[in-house]
């Protein structure tokens, strides 16, 4: 199957047009040592039937989240998608425009991107906001770089309950931006506030997770206060859909405030597309990093929208933009907005509450000792009296995937669970999960 | 209700100003625990000013946006370097399959075969395509590709214990190279472009050496043009032990024809929001993928997918890896697009490119006598005309004609890109177009060269039939308003 | 390209004429298997001149059809007696799972359980809404409905050996009430509305006797306006030994407010795609379930929808039914939408036509000084206003207003219809509509008002704002053009 | 959950407008005597994460054709439903449209029905075709009203090969008209040529299917001919995806045909709703039931489309109108324009071989006597063993559905079992059939 429109009739009154005698011509400026000289070597061309029913196919062979009843989270979960949302990716303006880099022709995409931005402000409590970034990861190195620009200190601190991809992202990128960097450890679950503060001394920033990754609720004011006292920009990598009941990382003076969108409207979808997001106080505005749209009127003074700052921008700046991203993850960024507005302020905040009941109701159902002792927002750590890899297996076997096994990232933890809840769990649900835990650990 | 009656573009309000206190759309579950207390140092204070919205009021919200919104389902996109081919639906219906949607990304490798199965033969495509023998799939867009590629270069050179520290880059290249470079921590160095649009062999010779890590390339270049002496272009690189990085966003040009490992490339990155036919979806997402030869295979990022007997897994310890560019193992769902648009074409995927070269040769031959040429060659997928004589003549800039093409229904080619083209606009039709539209833009293109000369006001003041006039962008930079402020949002509109 | 730079209406030519000879979409699959002969008189000679386009051209065109389309997504659908109602987008994914969506409508029923327990589920909810035990799902639509209704009747009345043979109807009635009674074989008996607009019981006593079936109604009436009398009709027909007939069109006013069952109707017809938001699909699909009394059961269409213990199932044999209506057990994707529907809203269904009620009344509060009302009464859940009194004045007919409405930004109400009214407008605002889009609905009408007073022109000429003006419908059905012909298609417009 | 917008403040200002204290004000009119003086007795709400997780547990306990390898067919076909159908129904400006009573708001989806209306017409070599009807069933009824109407004749001959469900329909509809139903029966699995002569002497109608209900290709032209001799409507029951490479009924006497659109362009869906279609000879034209679409211009002679013709429609008509029906099924039918334009002609006659080559196949292939010595397009009856109820269950627990047990519909066929492919089915799925028959045959 091909997607092509040209006809030979086309073809031909094409080639005349163009004055050569077929389409081999035109590649002529192809030195002779560089072509391929034979057909490609790929599997043969399907038709769409054929094709649909072998990709049909392979997702058969995937466990998803309706073959079993999953409390896998750790950084993805899955709160529920409204259908809102798919009014948003179904319709094809949306999907298939390019980025608004005329203005005329996109006020819509615009438009909700400025809402986007909004909504992001507000739920971190913060002044400007991008268009989002790749993930949860990558938005950690950007605000590394915005660090290291608005400060001559060249460490970063990040706190061990950080989630281990996002710790990973910034070591990878560091030393491209000359940056050290240094993780402190947790103490019993959360971060150990004198061992940050005095970390973050010669730091140009701090960056820690609110909830974090253990599924503790970090002392957050206390770690951005100590981080700011040591001059340093206090740095919080949030989850959006815990901003209904945790305080706003703006409101405890935290600089930058950045996160993982998945959970607010996208689909676990084995690890994307989804989107990052990064939000600022006002003064770090001409350091942000990527797609930035702003408010302005067009010739007849109507209200409009239009991509602004781009002097920060890398098609403008060049070696000095504040960063290299250009493609974002607008339309995820988009099925988030619609899911953030089809809650609201009242549903937001029923979504937190529903988490914390329900991870407070699986800490006291479920037969196993909490690996730490804190306060939890939708995880909570148990520890298994086998290793918790074999907890998984069998529990698998009747139809439940626990959770995630901790171990996987962190020395000691291989008989540590993390159990993950959303508000599309029931109290039914997590009955069934504290049954099957109690049966496969004795 | 619309301010002025009869005009066809309803008002937009924005979704905060749609709000009302106590309406609301969700209600999500609420099970019947008791709450839980929570330290006030931790406890929200004051609610987020999400809009509060009925679910009808948001679904015509977003239907009246996206009816403000212009895609390649509405019409000839023809923006340079951008790719805008047809994105088919069936893979919108194959990335929503439950068994990929609803995958959570930490299952255990053998509850996702389906997904490692799915990736793994894209690899295998891509480096078919590719001419390199090792894939990785992590990076998020054709940025983060570059990134990542210069990554490897520093790990390659540091496992050799050599000392490199500048990267080539023609004055051609788009701007993600060289602030790739920068966050890199490389330095810059410009080379430029000859008569012929080709790398200026004598300039490069002079700036390459000991301390050059690589060459970052597009080929076809951002001109359109297939650059004729990269053989020679990559000896100098080789020889000087450097390497050379393909900035793969105009692959369309030549896939199945010609492959960036035997043009001599040793990185690779794939766009396939561009190519490989992921909708761009009004910004992103994409998909970057980077492709090696055996020598930088050992520095990818983790986790990488390997194949084992019938089954396959994620591989997490190498020990000479870079690390990780992303969470997971990238965006998945863009995979599925991809390896659909793959398996569809097959061997043939080469005619999706003849078909790409062929209509933008046909726009350029019907465009040439009205639009300035620069470079006369014949193009490859996308050509650059330039509007200078226009300018000079009638006043009418790129711009102009950029908008008044808006009026005639086709979004603007890109325009002002590449630098080294004054005026510039840079038109890419891709594969997927057929004929009859290319002939109705040739007749725009053409009555626009006319309106420059005998009425250029209607030019200047275009577009005239969009929901908005042209912006004040200046005022936009100048005191920038980026996000709702309520009852302090400022007033910008008078009418309103 | 647009014919006409700056009109934001693209150019919509007819598939046929973007067709291209050799060009296609779908490829299908080809097994490797001998074609097989055909003797010549069953096999095609020519072929069908189906469009030949290719996937790009084919979602572009449906594209710029549906921005041609306006729709309650796009907008404010005032539209009596339609109910136009939020259509919850949860409904498309619902009715889209593959357990429903790929389910064979012959499978055994011990496989189709849960399609089975939806609709017996459906079943019970309608029940209780209409006061009446017994439903079938099977009619198509609410004209289906009624037909369905009147065979009941006749089924009914043979089998107590009664023969009547008459169908009394208000001329308030809407057309497919009397269409109705012709196809079933019935006589048709007029009956007057009074002065406040309920059936006129004298009238009515005069024309109900031995040989009346029964009465067919619609309560609230098409004007809006619930019978003050339904007690004493119901008396009146149950008296003469014959059946009431309520035609649910105007349910969404009266949901948990008041049964038909209870107001004494023997036979409901209800509109899934009115009361319980099947989406109209800009003509159909629709549902039309009946529920009848105990009386009446036995004579319902096969199969029914039956329970047995746990289980569900089709039973298929019931010696008295009037036989089956459409294929299988009816339209069951409509099922799916509108039991979802139901079991959202749960008991507070109740709610939903109170606000249905409270929005109509209070777009009549705000318009009746400046439209006539001919029955001046609190309304329902729609009202009709007059424009005699603009027509007579300014010459500005209830056609123009409703064109003029258009440039608004809205859907026109129901125009000429009751016939009762003259000049009619008949809106239906239904409960989903938020007070600001009354408001400027309200604006607009006033705004209307005043434009007929003092510059009618601008409403005789409306629309102004849409890809086309008002059409010549009379050159349309004296010389139809009902199909594209090809190279013998008329060319109607001088412009092409 | 509601779907509703006001709030509490809106409901006192309206209240207020209209000068009521209550909203119950609002419904004294409605007489106490029948009042509902209780809530309604139903099922408690869901929210929209609760609904949809209800649904998607009554949808799982159905066997649907991607839990078995299916061959049901029987007039409900699983042809391959292209993803073009999504952009149909899935723009909100489609699905939430009502009739378009107004042209200027309604162009495109009056285009498309235009459009539709002609491929229709195209398809069975008619002049017009109505906007569509309820379904296959219900435009045979529809066809015989017009029959009744143009003929004074009183009785309309149905072949027994008609399928079961739309020969019922025609029945409970009959009566109504004043019109009598007489059937013929077949012959070896196709209908006698000399009893339909015969029958159709006084008949008004003869209504005939092809291919017919149990597989086989009937003598349409004869049968057509034989009708039209005896002064009778020859009418044909036509599988639209049969008409790549079946003749059209309009090009072999026929004055109408109809038939089930379902197979081009909608899925199964339990049976419904999918789209009839009803199309003409244009002597008929002023007595088709229906909606039908016109072309136009408007003021400024730009082509415009309309409904038209209305003066055969009830809201005009009233009791003379030539159908009662309103509500059709065009979001379905559009479904069906998008599906038969991706075809094109050289995709639908493709359809046609591959269903014939693979039909033909199963003849071979499969180890058991086929009933009836006749040609197929895409079904084959066969003879079982052991009455064909068993034989589907034990297929069944197998993973294959064999097809379609005649012995619902048919007298004494109790042991025939009629197999239906489609495009989507591979060699290697009859092959698989053809196993799973074999062993639950011996
Ligand atoms: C030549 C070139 N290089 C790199 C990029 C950056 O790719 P991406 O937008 O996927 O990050 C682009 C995108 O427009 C491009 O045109
Ligand atoms: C009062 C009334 N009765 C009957 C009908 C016919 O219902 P349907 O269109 O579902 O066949 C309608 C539809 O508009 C109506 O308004």
């Amino acid at each position: 199957m091909s997607y092509l429109s040209l006809t030979d009739r086309d073809r031909e009154e094409m080639l005349a047009a163009i004055g050569v005698s077929s389409v081999a011509e035109l590649f002529e400026q192809v030195p002779e040592g560089v072509r391929l000289g034979r057909e490609l070597d790929l599997p043969p061309a399907l038709g769409e039937a054929e094709l649909a029913r072998h990709v049909e196919e392979l997702a058969e062979k995937n466990v998803h989240s309706g073959r079993e009843l999953s409390f896998l989270g750790a950084g993805m979960y899955d709160h529920y998608v409204p259908s809102v949302v798919d009014v948003v990716l179904s319709r094809g303006e949306f999907l298939t425009a390019y980025t608004p880099y005329q203005p005329e022709m996109s006020q819509g995409v615009l438009q909700a991107i400025f809402e986007y931005q909004t909504v992001i402000c507000e739920l971190t409590g913060m002044d400007v906001s991008n268009a989002s970034g790749y993930d949860g990861c990558t938005v950690a190195a950007d605000a590394c770089f915005v660090a290291r620009h608005v400060s001559d200190r060249r460490k970063v601190v990040l706190a061990e309950t950080l989630g281990p991809q996002v710790r990973q992202v910034v070591k990878t990128y560091a030393p491209g931006f000359g940056l050290e960097v240094v993780e402190v450890p947790h103490d019993n679950g959360v971060t150990d506030l004198a061992r940050i503060a005095d970390a973050a001394k010669d730091a140009a920033a701090v960056l820690f997770q609110q909830p974090n990754f253990l599924g503790c609720l970090e002392p957050a004011p206390e770690l951005a206060e100590a981080a700011s006292e040591a001059g340093a920009l206090a740095i919080a990598h949030v989850d959006p859909m815990s901003l209904g009941v945790l305080e706003a990382p703006g409101e405890y003076g935290c600089s930058l405030a950045i996160g993982e969108g998945q959970a607010a409207g996208n689909w676990p979808s084995y690890g994307g597309p989804h989107y990052g997001f990064l939000a600022a106080k006002g003064d770090f505005i001409r350091r942000m990093p990527g797609r930035i749209v702003g408010e302005t009127v067009d010739l007849d003074g109507r209200r409009a929208y239009v991509l602004t700052l781009q002097t920060r921008e890398q098609h403008i700046r060049r070696e000095k933009a504040t960063s290299n991203i250009t493609t974002n993850q607008t339309l995820l960024a988009l099925a988030g907005l619609a899911t953030l507005s089809w809650l609201g302020p009242d549903g937001l905040r029923e979504v937190g509450e529903t988490c914390l009941s329900l991870a407070a109701y699986a800490r006291e159902r479920v037969p196993l000792e909490p690996a730490f002792d804190q306060l939890s927002f939708k995880e909570v750590a148990f520890r298994t009296p086998i290793p918790a890899r074999e907890v998984v297996r069998r529990a698998r076997e009747r139809g439940v995937h626990p959770g995630y096994v901790l171990g996987r990232d962190y020395e000691g933890m291989d008989d540590v669970l993390l159990v993950a809840v959303t508000e599309k769990k029931t109290v039914e649900d997590v009955d069934r999960l504290a049954d099957v835990l109690g049966e496969v650990c004795s | 209700m619309s301010a002025e009656p009869g005009r066809p573009w309803p008002e937009a309000p924005l979704l905060f100003e749609r709000s009302r206190p106590g309406r609301r759309a969700g209600r999500p579950p609420r099970p019947d625990l008791p709450e839980v207390e929570l330290p006030d140092s931790l406890r929200r204070a004051r609610a987020p000013r999400l809009p509060e919205v009925s679910e009808p009021e948001l679904v015509r919200h977003f239907t009246a946006l996206a009816d403000r919104t212009f895609g390649v389902d509405t019409g000839f996109y023809p923006l340079g370097s951008c790719t805008m081919k047809h994105n088919p639906r069936l893979h919108e219906r194959l990335a929503g399959l439950p068994g990929f949607r609803d995958l959570h990304p930490a299952q255990e490798d053998d509850a996702a075969q389906g997904a490692l199965e799915l990736m793994w033969r894209l690899q295998e495509m891509l480096a078919e395509v590719a001419g390199l023998p090792a894939v990785t799939l992590q990076p998020a867009a054709g940025s983060q590709g570059e990134l990542t590629g210069l990554m490897l270069m520093r790990a390659y050179f540091a496992d050799r214990g050599e000392e490199r520290d500048t990267i080539v880059i023609p004055d051609t290249a788009h701007g993600t190279n060289p602030a790739s470079v920068t966050m890199a921590g490389y330095r810059l160095e410009k080379v430029e472009t000859d008569a012929r649009g080709n790398l200026d062999l004598e300039d490069l010779r002079a700036k390459v050496n000991e301390r050059t890590a690589g060459l970052m390339l597009t080929n076809p270049s951002t001109l359109g043009l297939f650059d004729e002496g990269i053989e020679e272009v990559a000896r100098i690189f080789h020889d000087a032990g450097a390497l050379l990085y393909y900035d793969g966003a105009n692959l369309n040009a030549v896939v199945g024809i010609s492959r960036p490992g035997d043009m001599g490339f040793d990185i690779v990155h794939y766009n396939l929001h561009k190519t490989f036919s992921q909708p761009h979806g009004g910004g992103g997402p994409g998909g970057g993928p980077v492709a090696v030869r055996e020598s930088i295979e050992p520095f990818l990022p983790v986790p990488r997918v390997v194949r084992e007997g019938d089954g396959f897994r994620l591989d997490h310890d190498e020990p000479k890896t870079i690390g990780r560019v992303r969470g997971f193992a990238g965006p998945f769902g863009v995979f599925v697009r991809s390896y659909a648009f793959m398996r569809a074409y097959g061997p043939a995927l080469k005619e999706m490119s003849e078909a790409a070269v062929l209509n933008a040769n046909y726009l350029l031959a019907r465009l040439k006598d009205v639009y300035e040429l620069p470079y006369d060659r014949l193009c490859t997928h996308e050509f650059v005309l330039s509007a200078r004589a226009l300018k000079k003549e009638h006043g009418v800039t790129a711009l102009d004609v950029a908008k008044r093409l808006m009026d005639y229904g086709f979004h603007p080619p890109t325009i002002y890109f590449p630098l080294v083209v004054p005026e510039a606009l840079m038109i890419e039709p891709t594969e997927t177009e057929p004929k009859e539209r290319l002939d109705v833009f040739v007749d725009a293109m053409r009555a626009i060269a006319r309106e420059a000369e005998e009425s250029p006001d209607v030019v200047h003041d275009a577009p005239h039939g969009r929901p908005v006039r042209r912006l004040d962008e200046v005022r936009a930079a100048k005191s920038p308003v980026v996000r709702y402020l309520f009852e302090d949002h400022p007033v910008l509109v008078e009418a309103e």
